[in-house]
């Protein structure tokens, strides 16, 4: 792709996802997703395979759907009310139409299936941008709208998703899919707990964004798109094969990994709120998560036969990828979890 | 506390800087050194209380021996480990050392934590280390499968336990050991209390383990290479037990009525096992299940709730700590030498190695609690407090008594005894560092006969 | 000389742990003089400390 | 020095003495003649028991002392305590006499044994951990000693540990012992609880105000399993299969009465508790009756002695619920001797002919041994009581106290039954075994001139005509003895083993007709040859078989126990039940969520479109139908 082009498209997404964040109008936030969407179409679509085309337009087709659907939410809540600021979203309806318009946005379950079929059409570079930034633009408005969304619906969206990513994940052995099936569990957790404390969700979709982008990295790195491409890592980069089962266990919610702290605070403050039950479940339902990642640990890290091959000593060749924002981020995805009380005096 | 923390953390680095040659050397010196360093802990004031150490860390009585037999089992690892790994690429050597020593961190950290969330985070971190230990080294396929189970039978018992924490915690507004005591909640016999109650159970009970939930804990056994096996049946499962004596006395006026079940199947589990011991066939997999039939003793002890059953089951924790460790030891230099566990193959090696059958001897008899080995102490001390609960007690703990000393002295018997197989005519002799490894297992338990109180928790 | 700096090489991390031990008992002693502050400061506990006395252990 | 002080710290010489070859080994270098040097140290250890043993019998002395506070739990104290009183003062002497005489046989007896050292060493722990039993005052301690003589059992009955059927006995002992050791376990719980302390002089001091049924059981439980009672008996003859010193020095004088000696201590308790004295009572006389009768048609050297033990062991059980622990104790004494001396001389024929057990191969002996024979012929005559021989003082007391007590006329009954068969079967060995022609080859002849042989065997003969006599002398007198009773009750004893001897010279003319095979061997190979019409067979294949109770007791119970650990233990539930409610249920719980969930989206835009659409409507409605008065288009 021409640089220039790639520049403004590029510029172009920040641009959309920026507006959505400073808008208080609902045409304006609406205005900044819709730039964001077409920003990205043409990178999703860069490569001219039918796959990637494919999901190009499986994504564009859903986000018009949503975005369409919260033009026409704002817009009646605006006719109701008079009313165009995002936090007044006072009317009912509009508020579920809203809500589930993000929902199909970031891929919440039951409006998850786009999710997965998108990602798997994607190289690993957009993936990673489609699983973390494109999550920021409808969190901003989510994040917004909080304090006027219906609780039961958010709780049930909240359990769906997890559970369905757990599930879904079970049956993959596309490393895409797999991350995207996480992502929508994870999902899950940041919107159970927006009802009550909007600012865990976002420390939630912060540390997913580290945990996540440092996985995608570490896919890219090793050039790895199937579960079974991932057992050459330890010939690749030793080192990264050991840290990438700490990693994966942390997306897990394994103490003592950064992975731990928004499971444990979001757990910590269902549990205030008296909704020991869902918290029990959303407790549970990581498991099934869990096990997915474990397989992956398992194919990467934990099995290896016994000898060193002396034949491709392909880790001895310096790989032209930069490392450093790997390790950044990997170390980040390990290690964060000492610090919590300095990350939750930050946000709060 | 850190003047043990921080010199195991420093282990880190020197595993990792150390020259190759002097690899194996320096982390068992050093280690050794925290270990013998970590004994000034059991040397205490009169006063049986917190001994505040640091803000997050401090000891008491139940804890101090929990602490000093994991720092003792780091380099008694370490050294168990050198045959099998040293072949190994160095780096996978380091690896491999720096998974045991952050093991020791994670433990350090949980026995002596003061906060109830601490020593949960250091719980679960205990299961990453374990766990790669398991399913990176173990040895067969099936090591996949005993890692899932051991992660997700701990996970399932665990996470009700992260929800009944906080629940405490919204409740009493803390979850510091030090303050809770003096303000436990009241608990009435609501269905939700009880529900709470299982919970705060539930983790531990899983660990330790009780009889229903303890399938993780054979598959983990033989499975894990050596190292991973001393740990699990030393230390590890000794989190379980350590864990349940702190929750327990919060829940006091609930476990009055709801601990029956679970005393009467942890009895009957004592001997059910017991009885899978009679059949087992594979070494490694019988000394996991006496383990069972053993931690199913300790679990009737800390639930009747009584000075006698805290006391023998802290007892009973540390010997058979020490004790089962040694067993597997023993049972790895049989493993090294016929790369077999099976026991019809492995037979009359009293012939072949008369001091190992020494050994195994010795520690078959701590295993069986002889008196006056610590083990009878702490087994005696359980089974009066349960008689005095209820005198039928007596028929499951002395049958699993019986069927214990038969199945450990099938064993012995076994292994040690009979015609020796023409397959084992030419193994090696026993290394000096295999019967340094044992005694230094067994001169603890032999010395604890002395001085018991040592690990006699709070009633000393 | 040789043979020193060689033995320098190969033994120096045997230090690190004795290092550590002795980092670990300064902070323990720094950790115990600040509590023994804190609890002097309290008005059931509050004495006149002999010097280098430490009272928090 | 002070007397006292010198009296208690006779048992720290003792043991001192007794360790030092212990001790020695531990040097480096591996000593010469280790074997002789421990021989030497029961020789020392003897005569300095001697010196405590003069100054019981000279001053009266004795005492209990507290020596060392072991440990504590809350106000529970165990204390290493040590009492030394009439038993203990005795016993000890006695114990180290036998031990010493065995010892210097085994050094004729084991001398081509590669690990004769080892033999000794093992000897010379479990002759420690016997003196700990009879001396401790406090029951941990003697629970040390008590498992500490089952555990050398252990080992020694297995010496020849190549051989499955040594590891075997060795294993039963084990196990009947640990059933037994379930009762003590039982007992020391019930005293710590209800009386808060194992000091054994202390609980009699609750003696009035508690009922002690429950532990007194226990107690009986262990002694009837380590002092081999009906039962729990078949390790007894089981053990056999260790070498003659180990049968000779555990399985007749020491261990084995280490449970009679648990109940003489624990008198005063039983003493009070009729039920405890009755079960004592009929439990004796049962397993007197039953080993007497299985020994009668036993054909090994060794069985048969091994089965008079369990018969003797059994009347020293009665003695005990007679309420007359003195005279078991007298028994426990006098049989050691003359049980000792009797597996000496088996074995020194056993040895001499080439390890042949079965009397019906030996025959001649008396020829060829003459000096081990007349010992053999004096140890079964004071076995069966020949007035003024050791076994006359103890045995004609035992059954002259019963024969005037109120006591149940069964077990009476039965235990002069027992007396009887004890003159048959041992007329039984020496006829058969010491007299008539050779039966068998023996090349080169036997000889018994060794010292090693012959001093140990003269020693016992010594002890065996004298023993009883001097302890009885010396035996303290607490009970009024009886001293008038018709001339019929006063001779009982001697005229039933006169009548038992008469049937059995007899039976002897009639022997070519009783059948001499083993049925064991018959039932395995032609079962259907055996009339089993035959009473007269019907109690021969009971006797002979030892009433069945090896074949039910060893065959069904580990079977059951084994198929019970295999199919339920290990298939149903663990393989089984536990498997598939908790993973695999869970996994199987899930995977149709799972293919549901991976199922649905097929790729396909019009199911993303199509859910969103419904999700939304539903909701939008359940919303609207929820909040009725909700403003929607006004």
């Amino acid at each position: 792709m021409n640089p220039y082009v790639l520049m403004i498209l590029i510029s172009s997404l920040g641009i959309g996802t920026t507006l959505t964040f400073m808008s208080s109008h609902w045409l304006l936030a609406w205005m900044g997703l819709e730039i964001n969407t077409l920003a990205i179409i043409p990178l999703m679509a860069q490569q001219h395979h039918p796959r990637a085309v494919e999901a190009t337009t499986k994504y564009f087709l859903t986000q018009a759907t949503a975005a369409a659907m919260i033009l026409f939410a704002s817009t009646t809540n605006a006719w109701m009310t008079g009313e165009w600021n995002i936090q007044q979203l006072s009317h009912s309806p509009s508020t579920t139409l809203v809500t589930f318009a993000l929902a199909l946005k970031i891929g919440l379950a039951p409006m998850h299936f786009w999710m997965p079929e998108v990602m798997q059409g994607l190289d690993l570079t957009t993936g990673l941008i489609m699983a973390t930034w494109q999550k920021l633009a409808p969190f901003a408005i989510i994040y917004q709208i909080s304090s006027t969304t219906n609780p039961t619906l958010l709780t049930t969206l909240g359990i769906l998703s997890t559970l369905v990513g757990g599930w879904g994940g079970l049956n993959q052995t596309q490393l895409r899919k797999i991350l995207a099936y996480s992502s929508i569990a994870h999902m899950g957790w940041m919107i159970i707990i927006l009802q009550f404390m909007p600012k865990l969700t976002l420390l939630n979709l912060m540390i997913y964004i580290i945990m996540t982008s440092a996985m995608f990295m570490m896919f890219k790195y090793n050039n790895a798109t199937k579960i079974n491409y991932l057992t050459l890592t330890w010939s690749k980069s030793p080192v990264l094969a050991t840290l990438t089962m700490p990693m994966l266990l942390s997306l897990g919610g394994l103490p003592p990994l950064t992975g731990f702290m928004p499971k444990w605070l979001i757990l910590q403050e269902l549990t205030k709120q008296n909704l020991a039950i869902t918290a029990s479940i959303m407790a549970l339902a990581t498991l099934l998560s869990l096990f997915f990642y474990l397989r992956l640990c398992y194919a990467m890290t934990l099995t290896l036969s016994p000898n060193t091959t002396n034949t491709s000593s392909t880790w001895r060749i310096k790989s032209p990828q930069m490392t450093m924002p790997l390790a950044t981020i990997s170390t980040l995805t390990i290690m964060l979890l000492p610090i919590t009380p300095t990350i939750f005096s930050l946000i709060m | 506390m850190l003047k043990i923390l921080i010199p195991t953390l420093m282990l880190l680095p020197t595993t990792w800087l150390s020259s190759p040659k002097w690899l194996w050397t320096t982390t068992t010196a050093q280690s050794l050194m925290i270990a013998s360093l970590s004994l000034t802990w059991l040397k205490r004031s009169a006063e049986p209380g917190w001994l505040t150490l640091n803000s997050y860390l401090a000891i008491d009585p139940l804890s101090t021996p929990l602490l000093v037999l994991t720092c003792w089992l780091l380099p008694l690892m370490i050294m168990a480990s050198q045959n099998h790994i040293s072949p190994e690429p160095i780096n996978r050597q380091r690896m491999y050392i720096s998974l045991l020593i952050s093991l020791q961190v994670f433990l350090i950290m949980a026995f002596g934590a003061t906060e109830i969330i601490l020593f949960y985070v250091m719980f679960e971190a205990t299961l990453i280390p374990t766990l790669a230990i398991i399913t990176r080294w173990g040895n067969q396929a099936e090591r996949l499968n005993a890692g899932t189970y051991f992660l997700f039978y701990t996970l399932v018992g665990s996470l009700p336990l992260l929800i009944a924490l906080l629940i405490l915690q919204k409740d009493v507004g803390t979850l510091s050991m030090l303050l809770i005591q003096y303000s436990p909640p009241t608990l009435l016999p609501s269905w939700t209390n009880k529900i709470w109650w299982a919970a705060c159970l539930l983790a531990f009970l899983v660990k330790m383990p009780l009889y229903g939930i303890h399938l993780w804990l054979p598959k983990a056994h033989v499975e894990a290479p050596i190292a991973g096996s001393m740990v699990l049946a030393a230390v590890l499962l000794k989190l379980g037990g350590y864990g349940m004596m702190r929750m327990v006395i919060l829940l006091d006026p609930l476990t009055k009525e709801l601990a029956y079940p679970f005393i009467i199947l942890a009895l009957w589990g004592a001997i059910m096992t017991g009885s899978t011991c009679l059949r087992q066939t594979d070494l490694k997999a019988l000394i996991a299940y006496s383990s069972v039939s053993h931690m199913g003793l300790v679990v009737g002890g800390i639930l009747i709730q009584t000075p006698w059953g805290f006391t023998g089951a802290i007892i009973l924790m540390i010997a058979h700590g020490l004790v089962s460790s040694a067993l597997f030891c023993l049972a790895n230099t049989v493993y090294e030498r016929t790369n077999t566990r099976t026991l019809l193959i492995t037979r009359g090696m009293q012939t072949l190695l008369p001091l190992t059958a020494t050994w195994w001897f010795i520690a078959s008899l701590a295993n069986l609690a002889l008196p006056p080995f610590p083990n009878l102490t702490g087994e005696m001390a359980i089974m009066a407090s349960l008689f005095y609960w209820s005198e039928w007690t007596l028929i499951l703990t002395g049958l699993a008594a019986l069927i214990t000393i038969i199945y450990t002295m099938y064993m012995f018997m076994t292994t040690q005894w009979g015609p020796v197989p023409p397959s084992m005519n030419n193994i090696e002799p026993p290394h000096s560092r295999e019967h340094l490894l044992i005694s230094l297992h067994l001169i603890p338990i032999l010395l604890l006969i002395l001085k018991p109180e040592l690990v006699w928790g709070w009633y000393y | 000389m040789v043979n020193l700096v060689n033995m320098l090489r190969e033994h120096w991390v045997n230090v690190l742990v004795p290092l550590g031990f002795v980092i670990g008992i300064y902070m323990d002693r720094r950790n115990d003089e600040k509590l023994t502050a804190f609890r002097n400061k309290s008005m059931l506990y509050k004495r006149e400390l002999k010097p280098g006395e430490v009272t928090w252990k | 020095m002070h007397l006292a002080t010198m009296f208690n710290s006779n048992l720290a010489v003792i043991l001192l003495i007794l360790a030092t070859p212990l001790l020695m080994t531990l040097t480096p270098s591996p000593l010469k003649n280790w074997a002789i040097r421990v021989k030497t140290a029961i020789q020392t250890a003897f005569f300095a028991s001697l010196f405590q043993l003069s100054l019981f019998l000279t001053q009266g002395l004795h005492t209990t002392t507290t020596s060392w506070h072991w440990m504590k739990i809350s106000t529970f104290n165990i204390s290493l305590s040590f009492k030394f009183d009439f038993y203990s003062i005795i016993f000890i002497p006695v114990a180290l006499y036998v031990s010493w005489s065995i010892l210097e046989f085994a050094l004729w007896y084991m001398h081509a044994d590669p690990r004769m050292d080892q033999f000794f060493k093992y000897l010379l722990v479990f002759l420690i951990t016997m003196i700990i039993l009879v001396t401790a005052n406090n029951l941990y301690q003697l629970f040390i000693g008590w498992e500490g003589v089952s555990i050398m059992s252990f080992l020694l009955i297995s010496w020849w540990y190549g051989r499955a059927d040594a590891n075997t006995a060795a294993l039963q002992a084990v196990i009947y012992n640990r059933v037994g050791d379930i009762g003590l376990i039982l007992s020391m719980t019930w005293f710590v609880m209800n009386l808060n302390t194992w000091e054994i002089e202390q609980t009699f001091s609750f003696l009035n105000d508690t009922p002690t049924t429950l532990p007194l059981l226990g107690l009986i439980l262990a002694a009837t399993g380590k002092s081999a009672q009906f039962g729990l008996h078949p390790w007894l003859t089981a053990a056999m299969e260790g070498p003659t010193p180990v049968s000779a020095l555990l399985h007749s004088s020491t261990m084995v009465v280490a449970g009679i000696f648990l109940l003489i201590r624990f008198h005063p308790l039983i003493a009070q508790n009729p039920t405890a004295l009755t079960i004592c009572l009929c439990l004796g006389a049962l397993s007197t009756m039953f080993a007497a009768t299985c020994a009668l048609t036993q054909n090994d050297l060794k069985k048969i002695v091994a089965f008079s033990t369990s018969s003797q062991l059994g009347l020293m059980m009665v003695t005990i619920g007679l309420n007359q622990p003195q005279l078991a104790f007298l028994h426990i004494c006098t049989h050691a001797f003359f049980k000792a001396m009797l597996f000496l001389c088996s074995g020194s024929i056993i040895h001499d002919f080439k390890d042949e057990q079965d009397i019906r191969k030996l025959g001649h002996v008396h020829a060829l041994l003459p000096f081990t024979s007349a010992c053999m012929v004096v140890g079964s005559l004071a076995l069966t009581g020949m007035p003024f021989l050791s076994g006359f003082f103890s045995k004609d007391a035992i059954i002259e106290a019963m024969n005037t007590s109120y006591l149940n006329a069964w077990a009476l009954t039965l235990t002069l039954l027992a007396t009887s068969f004890t003159a048959v079967y041992n007329f039984r060995i020496t006829f058969y075994a010491l007299m008539n022609f050779p039966r068998c080859i023996f090349l080169p002849p036997p000889k018994e001139d060794y010292s090693p042989v012959r001093n140990p065997i003269k020693r016992l003969a010594w002890g065996s005509i004298l023993a009883g006599f001097l302890i009885t002398l010396n035996c303290p007198k607490t009970e009024t003895p009886i001293l008038t009773m018709p001339m019929t009750l006063k001779l009982s004893a001697l005229l039933v083993t006169i009548l038992g001897l008469l049937s059995a010279m007899w039976l002897k003319t009639l022997m070519n007709k009783l059948p001499n095979k083993s049925p064991a061997s018959n039932t395995m190979t032609q079962k259907s040859k055996i009339p089993m019409d035959n009473p007269a067979k019907i109690i021969f294949n009971f006797s002979n078989l030892t009433g069945y109770i090896p074949t039910i007791m060893h065959r069904m119970a580990p079977k059951a126990n084994l198929t019970m650990g295999q199919l339920m233990a290990t298939q149903l539930m663990d393989q089984t039940w536990l498997e598939i409610s908790l993973p695999k249920g869970i996994t199987s719980s899930q995977l149709p969520l799972t293919k549901l969930t991976s199922d649905i989206p097929r790729g396909m835009v019009m199911t993303y479109l199509t859910t969103f659409i419904f999700t939304t409507l539903l909701s939008t409605l359940l919303l609207i139908l929820t909040q009725p008065d909700l403003p929607i288009l006004t």
